[in-house]
């Protein structure tokens, strides 16, 4: 039911949050559009547990506990690095390079 | 005694040893190292001795195995063995005898040098260098001595190596060698690879099998003998060397760059003469360059100097005349030339030792530094040193030509066969005339130097003049010999014509060598009845046209000092400055060729294109490789997640293409 | 001794090492709640991880001399050798991190035993990832590790390029995260399964379909993330300069070879069938990642910096082991991995005794006339350059003359050229440490005055320097040892080394 | 003799001992004071020469295959074994290298006054290096000393060299690493290819070249990659420039050694390996051609720039690069004569070089300096170096009689058959060695005495001697009785000759192009 259309759109949404890393500039809001990929590809598990049972949808909850903890860690190096930057705009943080 | 022949070398070269860890340890023991030093030279002319009156009696060679030099392949086995013939014995007595005599003569001559012990090393080296020379037994084994006596010749010139200019003569000397010894290589080289044998027996029985008569082949075979023999026998074009020679000590100049050492050249051909005999055209080339030398040297004679300078052109002349003889392939008479030549030219040197000895100390006693060899400063020492005035008489008539000196029967026979060949061979003729010539000018500058030294007025100083006095009898006892020799040396080999029991001795003694040579040409009939004292008369003629001319243009007008001459000009000047050949050869050879090193092979080629370009270009390219990379990392997250994005299009691209 | 998983007892069994590092990690966790003060504190929740580091060890050897195995294939994580050997390997690596960590926290002053519970975290998910049978346990070991890292990478709150460094590799590890889910989701949706074998199978059995070379194409995105192969690459420089030199050490060695170890696997195990697909995208990656790592590094004037492109450019040796794909090429990864581990944490080691407080980075000038007055350091730092160089007499050169064997015996000669190239290039940023330490006069007397080489790290570093040698010439035990572990990845085996 | 080595059991452990007589001397080293250090490497260096010498009465000359083989798995399943054994060719780089050793720490016993004990622990693994390369007949052994050798080496020039050391070391090593990477590969897959065609996988030297057909196909790109690295070792031309600045910065032992024993191995590895294993493409037409050309360039173009070098040293350096291509071309010849004529020149050259490298750091330790135009009469103050470097000198520009001269004529005169205008060419060498080598030595011993400086430098002493006089009797040694080497190098030489002749292609017959047939 659904399944082209499910994963058609999850695959929309992947790309979007691709693109949403690609052309931000802005810490948090690239990692939303990394949460975004995350949901996305968790949409594709759900799509496929039809196909192939309950599994993937056990898959989706191990996705969202990790997300949640990444997601804890990332604000928090966000936040420290703000505190040396003053700033969460990634084209001011390029200290390290060459 | 013949089996014992390696003593008469190996004497000399424990002499060499001897003298040489004396000239260390005991520079002063000048006794000791006489003794030693001319000892093994008397010892090894008994040996020859020896070993001539067993071949007295033997035609045929005897070789002598010593050790197996180079065991590499069967065919390539090449032993340490000398070769005792007649050839062999004859240059085994000159080389002992002439050697020891002039050995002799520097026992007095070298007497104050601090060097002395050292000189003596060196000479004694010299002797056993050029007796392996002439007794070898293949071209090999003759090689060790060919480049051992270049080696003598380089480390004598050079002798007195603090002055510069003896240390560049020397260096020449030995370069020059060295272009010679490339052709000798290259003919072992060819004769190796087509007769298989390095050995002269062989190689003189397998060659006229196997190599075509007047063949490319033989003619490059022989050619390149000959540039070698041009090296070592001063020719053209390779004769520059041996003017600066006269560098090193007198007795030097008489022992190696006249009576031996330069001679080998003419030894080598008669030793291959086999090969020769297959390549007419080398050996009318050999004629020619022998005659052209014999001449050119003789033209710069004219206008020389320096005492030694006359004698060594004169030398070169006289050598050029040797090999015309051996060009007409009548090998005899170039080996006669050879020993009539040693014993009048190494009179000749040593008295101009003798000369310039006297000069030396009578300058040294009052502190003058002028040049004791220019014949500017000399004149009027006849009555001062009337031996070697004397003495040095008989070797000018010698080598001009007069009868019944040496020098007469030898130079009249060259000339004799190459006029003989010039019956059928016009380029003999054009050799001839060439020789003739050069005689006439030979009495010329003979005579021009015994009057400059000997005539006139001393011009050397009136405060040097006292101090001039003849040499100590060490010295005039040695030139007393060769004069003897020079008187009578004409004897080994008299014309036919003299007489039956007698004549043409060294001819019939050198048959046994020659003979197979001569086998392979065309027989020469030398001239006789009325052409022959024809051409003996003509010969006469010149060497007394020469030589009075000689003395009444010399004689003619004051001779100024060396400071105070008019600078010359025209032929004169060329004549004097050599026709500018060294310059030439500098200009032609030796500066494009350091200049090549210098700035084509080194600083482009090899700094630059080479390390700087390939191997410090790649390295470069490398590193700039690097930067770019490290400018690409340019800590922006947005970028690296745009090289991340395209990396993963790249990868399913390349998985569903 | 054969494990049934499906029971509870058995499913402890089958995890000891990961459950006894977690639960030691727990423990310590309670002993920091009272003790989290003062160096004593740090300096004792170290030593006692230590302890976490060597039960686990226990437990993973103890297994692995048991011959532990499950019968049937649904596993969920792998019970052959080959993890056992894994773990210990990843296990050892965070120990010596935890050694040279010691006292380089006090001197930094990083006062914060938590440090140690977040490397052994680190090490747990770096062990479930290499011994991962399914793709759950790969995703979740992969993160847990990872996050642990991004941690760790920003570890010293008080600089900023600290902070920066965990910046970068957290965004660009998620993003890449995205990638391999994505990848793990399609290929699920291409088998129906998690379980490698599984999936192995299935794909084996039908002919490839776009999900199924999508998605292994993204799983291959997010591990050459994780190896840092290029394009992939870009945020390793940063993040090694960035992090503390430990936790650099840890990455470079420990993430890298957990990487490559389930990366092995799961080429090994999930897509054995599309091998011909995959090789030309890894061998592919592997030039890149020799040529630029190796050309890059020519650039740098930063020792950890050069160390953080030479670790890329080793990747690329190691893709050319993978890319291999037979038991010697396996067999090659598992040495290659102790070899470069061995130096890497070594060298990084010296490199963090070296470490002044304050400064930013050790610079190639730095080290000028180290020899001079530290002769061993120098002498053990020359080693690890030699090591890594690949240098005949050390480890590393019998690592690389396996990776090149292993690529030769495939008939495959382009790749072995690439290796040697590289390696040539190497050497213009290998050899001139080598002469700084060596060669040069330090610029001033008391130059090397502020080096402390607490024992802990020095008794570590030498071993591992020792270790170098010794399996330089006498590589036997390891060699066989790892030729055997790599048979038991594949159900089929294949003559892995000429007898 | 041979039974009292018979009845020790020489043969069983000589190689064995060689090996690892050296390396047990690093851990002595670091035993005693410093200033003793000298005199443990010297032990070694006599314990090792006094064994070392055995072989030339325990080697069987009639015996043209290995001998004293050994053979011991080592790291097993893998066919990497240590393999040892010696033949003719080998023997005389064993025999060279154990009698150079006790030379060079005698000439650097006053010359390093730092660090000694960091150097003659280099010199000794150095020895071990290079005995291993010539002994080991497994490729994989064999690869390993190679490459080992290069760290000692690089140390010893970079830290007790001159000047510019840091330079001339690192290109040293960077140069030979990056020449043998290749070489690397081509081990391997020999090792796989044959082990495909005969089951047994292995690196045995002589299990590879007795199978080294199935190795054909492959033949131009194996040999190209073994062939770098023997021709930078060599150093052939166009791969020279890396010997030039480290035979100039090395301290004297790094360059008597380097020219000595370091360069042979290039001429062993192309005599050893390259050839024998792919002697179809090694001599084909075109390759002979292009090495034999190369060798040939490599002769006179040293030896022009070697003229006009200001620095003894690189002078000396040059003249190596035109030795070195003497034998070269000895090899190219492909006959038992010209092969024959490459050893000799192998070894004679490590006579001479070595000797004129020491007798120039001789002159260094006293003036510091190696400016040819700050030398000049020195024959005055110090005539015992001048009449050694004189017979040096002459022995390096192949004065008959003297070592030099054996080699290259049997070098030239065996490839005349095969490159006659090549040979011609290269034997213009006599001329261009004869100008480089006696400018430099009238301007350094002959001439003016220009600089006061020189006054006081003094003559030989008694350790230079030492060090001097066995190197100098050698060379007359050589000159005048080389029998006994090239018998013992013949069977070797003349097996080598045989296996790779079939390969040849017809020799475009010099006979018919220069006359007649014998």
């Amino acid at each position: 039911m659904f399944l082209g259309p499910s994963l058609a759109l999850s695959a929309v949404l992947f790309a979007l949050g691709v693109v949403g890393v690609l052309i931000q500039r802005n810490a948090i809001v690239v990692f939303m559009c990394v949460e975004l990929m995350l949901n996305a590809v968790n949409l594709t598990f759900v799509a496929l547990s039809q196909l192939h049972g309950i599994s993937g949808q056990i898959m989706v909850f191990f996705v969202m506990t990790v997300a949640a903890a990444e997601a804890a860690v990332g604000l928090a190096i966000i936040l420290a690095i703000f505190r040396h930057t003053k700033s969460v705009d990634l084209t001011q943080i390029n200290l390290l390079k060459g | 005694m013949t089996q014992f022949v390696w003593v008469a070398v190996l004497l000399p070269l424990l002499g060499a040893i001897a003298n040489g860890w004396l000239a260390f340890r005991r520079p002063n023991a000048k006794g000791l190292v006489s003794a030693i030093g001319v000892g093994v030279l008397l010892v090894a002319f008994v040996v020859a001795v020896g070993v001539f009156l067993e071949v007295r009696h033997r035609a045929e060679a005897v070789t002598v195995l010593l050790w197996h030099w180079m065991p590499v392949t069967q065919r390539l086995s090449i032993d340490l063995a000398f070769r005792v013939d007649r050839l062999s014995t004859v240059l085994l007595l000159v080389i002992t005898g002439v050697g020891g005599l002039i050995h002799l003569f520097s026992v007095g001559y070298m007497k104050s040098d601090a060097g002395y012990a050292r000189y003596f090393a060196y000479l004694n080296l010299f002797i056993a260098c050029m007796l392996i020379l002439v007794l070898g037994a293949s071209l090999p084994v003759s090689f060790i001595g060919w480049e051992g006596v270049g080696l003598c010749s380089y480390l004598l010139i050079g002798f007195w190596f603090e002055i510069d200019a003896n240390s560049d003569a020397g260096k020449k000397a030995f370069i020059a060698n060295r272009i010679g010894d490339f052709g000798v290589l290259m003919a072992m080289f060819l004769l190796w690879t087509n007769l298989g044998t390095l050995d002269f027996a062989e190689i003189a029985q397998r060659a006229p099998a196997v190599i075509p008569a007047g063949s490319t082949l033989a003619v490059g075979i022989t050619l390149l003998i000959f540039l070698g023999c041009t090296g070592k026998s001063a020719q053209i074009p390779l004769f520059v060397w041996l003017p600066d020679a006269m560098a090193g000590p007198t007795p030097v100049s008489a022992l190696i760059h006249a009576a031996t050492m330069v001679t080998a050249g003419v030894f080598l051909v008669v030793r291959t003469g086999v090969l020769f005999a297959l390549a007419p055209v080398t050996l009318e080339v050999v004629a020619l360059i022998g005659a052209l030398t014999a001449f050119f040297a003789a033209t710069i004679g004219l206008r020389q100097y320096d005492i030694k300078k006359v004698l060594a052109y004169s030398t070169i002349s006289q050598l050029g005349y040797m090999f015309l003889g051996v060009g007409t392939g009548a090998f005899a008479t170039g080996i006669f030339h050879l020993v009539t030549h040693a014993f009048f030219k190494a009179l000749l040197f040593l008295g101009a030792g003798s000369v310039i000895h006297a000069m030396h100390h009578a300058y040294h006693h009052v502190h003058a530094h002028d040049d004791a060899q220019d014949m500017r400063n000399m004149g009027g020492l006849r009555a001062v040193m009337p031996w070697t005035f004397t003495l040095m008489l008989i070797a000018t008539l010698a080598i001009a030509g007069v009868p019944p000196f040496a020098g007469f029967f030898s130079k009249d026979e060259i000339l004799a066969a190459a006029f003989a060949r010039g019956a059928t061979n016009p380029v003999y003729l054009v050799a001839w005339g060439l020789g003739v010539a050069a005689a006439l000018m030979t009495a010329y500058y003979m005579a021009r130097l015994m009057a400059m030294t000997f005539l006139g007025k001393f011009r050397g100083g009136a405060g040097a003049e006292p101090h001039l006095h003849e040499a100590p009898w060490i010295m005039t006892g040695p030139l007393v010999v060769l004069g003897v020799l020079s008187v009578i040396g004409g004897a080994i080999n008299l014309p036919a014509f003299l007489g039956e029991g007698s004549a043409e001795g060294l001819d019939r003694w050198l048959e046994p060598v020659t003979a197979p040579a001569q086998a392979l040409m065309p027989a020469l009939v030398m001239p006789h009845g009325g052409t022959e004292v024809m051409l003996l008369g003509g010969a006469i003629v010149v060497a007394l046209l020469g030589l009075t001319l000689g003395l009444r243009v010399t004689m003619a007008s004051p001779i100024p000092l060396p400071g105070q001459a008019a600078p010359e000009h025209g032929l004169w000047l060329l004549l004097n400055r050599k026709y500018y050949i060294d310059e030439l050869y500098a200009a032609v050879i030796i500066r494009p060729v350091h200049w090549l090193s210098r700035r084509v092979l080194w600083q482009i080629i090899d700094a630059f294109l080479v390390d700087r370009m390939a191997v410090g270009g790649t390295a470069r390219i490398a590193t700039s490789l690097g930067w770019l990379g490290s400018r690409v990392q340019n800590g922006q997250i947005a970028f690296y997640v745009v090289m991340f994005a395209a990396g993963a299009v790249l990868i399913l691209r390349t998985l569903l293409r | 001794m054969l494990i049934d998983l499906s029971t509870p007892g058995g499913a402890v069994l089958g995890l000891l090492p990961e459950l006894a590092l977690t639960a030691w990690a727990l423990v310590i966790l309670l002993v920091i709640a009272w003790r989290h003060t003062t160096v004593a504190d740090t300096r004792l929740v170290g030593q006692l991880s230590i302890v976490g580091y060597v039960l686990a060890a226990g437990a993973a050897g103890w297994l692995g001399l048991q011959g532990a195995h499950a019968e049937g294939l649904n596993l969920m994580i792998a019970l052959d050798g080959f993890r056992f050997v894994s773990d210990i390997l990843l296990l050892w690596i965070g120990a010596a991190v935890t050694v040279i960590s010691l006292r380089w926290l006090e001197r930094q002053g990083m006062l914060a035993p938590e440090y140690y519970v977040l490397l052994m975290l680190a090490t747990v998910g770096m062990m479930l990832l290499a011994g991962a049978a399914d793709m759950i346990t790969l995703f979740l070991g992969l993160e847990v590790m990872s996050i642990s890292v991004y941690v760790l990478a920003g570890y010293d709150r008080s600089r900023r390029a600290s902070a920066e460094a965990a910046l970068k590799y957290f965004l660009i590890g998620a993003f890449a995260s995205g990638f391999l889910l994505y990848g793990i989701a399609l290929t699920y949706g291409a088998a129906g399964q998690f379980i490698f074998s599984l999936i192995g199978g299935q794909l084996a059995a039908t002919p490839p379909t776009l999900m199924a070379k999508l998605g292994m194409g993204l799983l291959l995105v997010g591990f050459a993330f994780k190896v840092a192969a290029v394009p992939f690459h870009a945020w390793a420089p940063d993040v090694y300069e960035g992090a503390p030199t430990p936790v650099t050490a840890f990455m470079a060695s420990g993430v890298k070879a957990a990487a490559f170890l389930a990366l092995a696997r799961i080429l090994a195990e999930v897509f054995p069938a599309f091998v011909e697909l995959w090789r030309p995208v890894v061998g592919g990656l592997a030039i890149a990642t020799i040529l630029v790592g190796n050309l890059t590094a020519l650039a740098q004037t930063s020792l950890k910096r050069m160390l953080a492109y030479s670790a890329i450019a080793h990747a690329g040796y190691l893709l050319l082991a993978i890319w291999a794909q037979s038991d010697s090429g396996t067999a090659a990864v598992l040495i290659y991995l102790l070899a470069y581990g061995l130096t890497t944490v070594a060298a990084f080691g010296i490199l963090a005794s070296i470490e002044r407080t304050g400064t930013e980075t050790v610079r190639l000038a730095d080290l000028e006339g180290l020899y001079s007055t530290r002769p061993l350091a120098a002498t053990g730092l020359s080693v690890c350059m030699l090591s890594l160089l690949g240098f005949p007499g050390t480890f590393g050169f019998i690592g690389k003359w396996l990776l090149l064997s292993s690529a030769l015996s495939q008939g495959e000669w382009l790749l072995p050229l690439v290796a040697m190239i590289g390696s040539g290039i190497s050497i213009g940023y290998y050899l001139p440490v080598v002469l700084a330490m060596v060669m040069k006069p330090a610029p001033n007397p008391t130059a090397h005055d502020t080096i402390r080489f607490p024992r802990p790290a020095t008794v570590a570093i030498a071993c591992c320097v020792f270790v170098i040698l010794v399996l330089g010439f006498w590589p036997n035990p390891v060699l066989n040892f790892a030729s055997r572990q790599a048979v038991q990845l594949r159900h089929t085996a294949v003559v892995i080394a000429p007898r | 003799m041979n039974a009292f080595l018979d009845s020790i059991g020489y043969g069983h452990w000589i190689l064995h001992v060689l090996l690892v007589i050296p390396l047990l001397g690093i851990p002595a080293i670091f035993l005693v004071p410093v200033r003793n250090a000298r005199w443990v490497a010297l032990g070694v260096a006599l314990v090792e020469l006094v064994l070392g010498l055995g072989l030339w009465w325990a080697f069987d000359p009639a015996n043209p295959g290995l001998q004293f083989v050994t053979d011991v798995p080592w790291i097993g399943g893998f066919g990497i074994g240590y393999r040892v054994g010696i033949d003719g060719i080998s023997l005389m780089m064993v025999l060279l290298s154990v009698v150079t050793m006790p030379l060079v720490v005698w000439g650097s016993w006053s010359a390093i006054d730092q660090k000694q004990r960091g150097f003659y622990i280099l010199l000794l693994a150095l020895k071990t290096g290079m005995l291993g390369v010539f002994i080991s007949l497994d490729l994989f052994l064999f690869y390993m000393f190679w490459e080992l050798l290069l760290i000692p080496m690089y140390f010893v020039i970079g830290m007790w060299g001159s000047s510019n050391r840091l330079y001339a070391a690192t290109k040293f090593v960077i140069y030979t690493f990056v020449g043998s990477a290749l070489m690397l590969i081509s081990i391997v897959w020999m090792m796989w290819t044959v082990g495909k065609a005969t089951g047994e996988y292995s690196f045995a030297y002589t299990h590879l070249l007795a199978n080294a057909k199935a190795m054909q196909p492959y033949g131009p790109y194996l040999f190209g990659a073994f062939a770098l690295a023997f021709a930078v070792k060599v150093p052939l031309f166009p791969f020279h420039t890396w010997l030039p600045d480290a035979h100039t910065e090395a301290p004297t032992a790094g360059s008597v050694e380097l020219a000595a024993i370091l360069l042979k191995m290039g001429t062993y590895g192309f005599l050893r390996f390259a050839i024998p294993f792919f002697p179809v493409f090694a001599l084909s037409k075109t390759t002979g051609n292009v090495m034999a050309a190369l060798a040939v360039i490599g002769i006179v173009y040293a030896a022009l720039v070697a003229m006009v070098q200001p620095d003894l040293k690189r002078l000396v350096a040059y003249s190596s690069v035109s030795h070195l291509g003497f034998v070269m071309l000895g090899i190219w010849g492909s006959t038992v004569e010209s092969v024959q004529g490459a050893m000799v020149v192998m070894i004679a050259h490590g006579l001479s070089t070595g000797a004129l490298f020491f007798m120039i750091g001789m002159l260094y330790e006293r003036r510091h300096t190696r400016k040819i135009a700050d030398f000049g009469g020195l024959a005055r103050v110090a005539p015992m170096l001048a009449t050694a470097f004189a017979i040096t000198t002459f022995a390096s520009i192949g004065l008959p009689g003297l070592n030099g001269f054996i080699g290259e004529f049997l070098v030239l005169i065996g490839s005349f058959t095969r490159y006659p205008w090549l040979v011609a060419v290269a034997a213009t060498a006599v001329v261009f060695s004869a100008c480089y080598m006696l400018w430099s030595t009238q301007r350094v011993f002959f001439n003016r005495f220009t600089n006061p400086l020189n006054e006081g430098i003094g003559d030989l002493n008694v350790r230079e001697l030492a060090v001097l006089v066995p190197l100098i009797l050698g060379m007359f040694w050589m000159g005048l009785y080389p029998g006994p080497i090239l018998r013992r190098t013949e069977g070797a030489v003349r097996r080598y000759v045989e296996m790779v002749s079939p390969s040849l292609p017809p020799s475009d017959s010099t006979r018919s192009s220069f006359g007649a047939q014998p």
